[in-house]
């Protein structure tokens, strides 16, 4: 199978960032995103699914390097300060390279 | 006391002991649908029963409270409590917006007091509920910084709550009683039921902020406590210069005294990032709630009784 | 016109203008159940009352439609439309195959009107969900790979809300009036509420199924538009030649020009992996579900009306 | 036979034969709340019409049998069945404790047959919850590793239905038979149609339980169709001792024959790791539930009966 | 403590796949499966929560490298063309490692 | 951008461990977590989250290797034995390294 290595960057941050999350990803080049529905604990405090807006969502995007480091810069660039945010990159082993 | 309150205190006992107790939330969700569109529908049937023509001077004056509502409270938080500008913003765009669950509360208050009140109060809450969101956001920010106040114009009047109440004013204007009477099973039947859950919840949630008003301290209990009033009379008088009934100033009076927690937080956080919505949270659920529905309501009550000299 | 369409509309606005407004898919999953248990147990009620014997030929005669009709809606799609014999097979068996969210506005159009109709249509409802999706599969795929029929049968015959709609007619059949009394409450006064919610919901997926109208094309609106009112007509000859009622027969007219949106995806997803969902989901839900609750049913009521020559 | 149990079956039968049919979890919650709150709802408002004085010696008696019901139990599982004292002790806890799902059968049971019975059996639900699972635990764990009994007592008496339970009949007693009424709609009602869904769940997942039976083997299959009757034996003869009427005796032996599912599985997990939580709850839900709400009620009830020499 | 590398092996596909998928892991030879649901966005469009058969899953598979192989050449084989999905493979250290 | 690595601890367990969990990872010197409702198969049979008290919840913790090793020996002393349990590391890139 023809397999390639990609980055695999995961977003931990407020719900109600979701739809704003979604476009800014697409724009900054990435083929697609995974969001998941979480809770959880931070400098921020407790963030619990109990109350929809006070909730976490939690962001999977494959992309090459490039990508992820864009779409990090910009969410430094423009969150960081005022949201509840966490962000890690790890290498994943992708099959069907090319959709990424 | 209403049974519907002791659903409230069921909740905040339960979440000041930890207990294990919690909605789903999508139950919640269910409930607050179900609440926007029985408040709407109920307004709208009402409405569909006079001429639209004299609620409009009423609803005029009502908008521009809305817009005036907030300016005291920023006002007092700037220079009194000297809060940063962009919290003093968040929160005086909260009060001057409404809550629907204590507009709600009041309402059965009425009912089971057999107060009755004009139609129209349920449009004066959709009416009530953006103004001040904006002006709010213009306090904390300037007029500056323009370009997103499409999106925020968007989260304002496409929010789940203007989009319920409206859409539910409209159908309950256009079907009128008649044409509602099937629903009214779920809708209206159910609707103290549906609100006792959803104040459980209400007390689950406002638990929780209780909880963390120590470490927000003094200020916003002090927000929490002396907002409501004067908002109210300010409320109270509008009803009362309209002429509305005592039922119907009774709940003026609250609305304006109520203070938003799911159209407002939602708005500020995406308009004013910088705002710490833990702040306003608390003060509005974990203080100002509790505050209307036990003490605001019946006090606005004697208040709107005591200006017609009742 | 009745309200619970305007609740479609509302949702279909909110969609469309992109409103935040969404019910949460465990609540859409309760509304769908309450709908099919209403509809199984009232059918079930009404059977209760009659001797079975009169209805198994009708019901024969439904199920030979129900193997018929995907038969020139494939035609059509396959010479007409040159769709791929995949596509073509998936929407002839959506299309053959029934929607009971139309048949629950249909039951509510009647309700209104004061017009009765015969107990078994609800039978006819779960008679027909099943038969044109098995064909539909078959048109795709040719009689080759029986290999899965069976994980397909289970698909089909076990899908939700075959067993709800079975099961409901069931029981309501066996406890009888009198012992459904007293989940009336729930599943009868209140199924008018439950099916606005329903629609509401409805309509903020059929606005995400209109949006995606222009990647469908041309091939898609023509469908959704043209395939339900021969599919009714066939529906209505066929109960007036069982001399149904009016009501009845505006019934069964609506069932075959209905297009399924629950049972059939579901199905067709698994059996004909090659067809893409989109298409057939968009003709059923974007313009066919729509066009049959604000133009079908009238019309396919006037048709019954004219057929007894009323 | 009453169509709520039919709820129970279709979903017997859906689950066994692996139909995709399920409710969401959320769903599930709701119909428990709702379950919960009716049954102390209705409790409290009959409280609140007779002196409570009256009914303290009862709930002392009804409290000592809590603490007794798992000793045989145990012993039996341990000395008879071989069981290991962790298991022993843990399911004895679930048998000696009540399950509100049951109960809520039983009422169902006696209100079709007309039978009334006492107020305060809804508090001895309350009532016969905890003791039992205390002392399962310690039963299984001797009195050492106090430590975190503190957690435990939390565990216990804040859980979901203590609180619940206790909530309601709190509200109910407090606001009384009038103060309720704008609630009934919902909660009183509707109880019947929620608990058909209620009990088309408990179908499910007491088909999930069934099929694992075989691993579990013939002790669990054994236990969870001999336990009922002895301890509902009890209960029935501690009724006729108070002098109960025959629908309370009734009640009284179903709740001390019924097994909990909600309660001590949540418990136990936390206070007896060691235990297999898979063993108790198949006995529970796969066998001792259906057992009861099939043969039991019937049967407690003409046990009753009897005693009065009716 | 006894650890051990193993394979990662995460799918996110059509929840319509989902009885369908644990058959095949645990045929495939894999100890188990963690599923969670999931929306997001890729090659077929958006595909959400909202209406739950277009909504899709997230299935993780932890295994030895053979395992991994072998499932990733059956999806390839039988749900690629026709089925959203995307697969990536990661390494992690398990504790218990006789597990999977 | 300032990056440095961590560990990503990833635990897979019963829902009913939840508050108990969250108390443990802050106690042992976390900075936070963040939490998913899932489902699944493993040895001790499916767990659905079709029934709350039987469904599982997937656990994140971001944390140095120190802290890591603490928690899993922690985990292993306290719940291996008893619970339904799945317990892995792996190596990510994490920004804001003072945060964790
Ligand atoms: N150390 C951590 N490990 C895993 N998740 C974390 C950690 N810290 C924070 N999070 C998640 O990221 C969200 C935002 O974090 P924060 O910005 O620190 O409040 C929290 O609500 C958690 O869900
Ligand atoms: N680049 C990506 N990063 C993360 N998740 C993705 C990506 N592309 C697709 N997905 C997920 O995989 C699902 C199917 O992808 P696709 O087959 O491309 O439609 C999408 O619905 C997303 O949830
Ligand atoms: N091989 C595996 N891959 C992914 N998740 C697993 C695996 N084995 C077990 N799990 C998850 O861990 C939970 C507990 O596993 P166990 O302790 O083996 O029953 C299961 O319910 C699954 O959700
Ligand atoms: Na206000
Ligand atoms: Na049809
Ligand atoms: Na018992």
């Amino acid at each position: 199978m023809d397999k390639d290595t990609r980055k695999l960057l995961t977003i931990v941050t407020e719900a109600a960032l979701e739809s704003e999350l979604a476009q800014v990803i697409r724009r900054l080049g990435a083929s697609g995103y995974t969001i998941v529905d979480a809770r959880g604990r931070g400098s921020r405090g407790v963030r619990d699914a109990g109350w929809s807006s006070s909730s976490n969502i939690r962001v999977e995007v494959i992309c090459d390097i490039e990508t992820a480091t864009r779409i990090c810069e910009y969410l430094r660039d423009h969150y960081y300060r005022n949201y509840a945010m966490v962000i890690y990159l790890s290498d994943v082993t992708v099959l069907r390279p090319e959709k990424f | 006391m209403d049974p519907v309150i002791l659903f409230f205190l069921l909740g905040f006992i339960a979440g000041i002991s930890r207990s294990e107790l919690r909605l789903p939330p999508a139950i919640y969700e269910l409930l607050s649908i179900l609440l926007l569109l029985s408040i709407g529908l109920k307004g709208g049937i009402e409405l569909s029963r006079q001429p639209l023509g004299d609620v409009l001077p009423q609803s005029l004056g009502v908008l521009i409270m809305g817009f005036l509502l907030p300016l005291p409270v920023f006002a007092a938080l700037r220079f009194v409590g000297r809060l940063d500008r962009a919290n003093a913003g968040s929160i005086a765009g909260h009060y001057g917006s409404v809550s629907v669950g204590t507009y709600a509360v009041g309402v059965a208050y009425l009912a089971s007091k057999g107060v009755t009140y004009e139609a129209h109060l349920a449009l004066f809450l959709v009416l009530l509920e953006m103004p001040a969101i904006v002006v709010g956001i213009l306090l904390a920010r300037g007029i500056g910084r323009r370009s997103d106040f499409g999106r925020l114009a968007h989260e304002i009047f496409l929010g789940k709550s203007i989009v319920l109440l409206l859409g539910g004013l409209m159908i309950g204007w256009i079907a009128g009683a008649e044409g509602i009477a099937p629903l009214e099973p779920l809708f209206f039947d159910a609707f103290k039921g549906v609100l006792a859950l959803f104040l459980l919840e209400m007390g689950l949630i406002a638990a929780g902020q209780a909880r963390a008003l120590r470490e927000r301290g003094p200020l916003i209990i002090a927000t929490g406590l002396l907002a409501p009033v004067p908002l109210a009379c300010c409320g109270a008088l509008l009803g009362w210069w309209f002429g509305l009934s005592v039922g119907g100033t009774t709940l003026l009076a609250l609305l304006a005294g109520s203070c938003s927690y799911i159209a407002a937080p939602a708005a500020m956080r995406i308009a004013i990032p910088e705002a710490n919505p833990a702040l306003s949270l608390t003060a509005s659920l974990g203080v100002t709630f509790p505050f209307n529905i036990f003490v605001g309501i019946p006090l606005y009550f004697a208040l709107a009784t005591w200006l017609y000299g009742g």
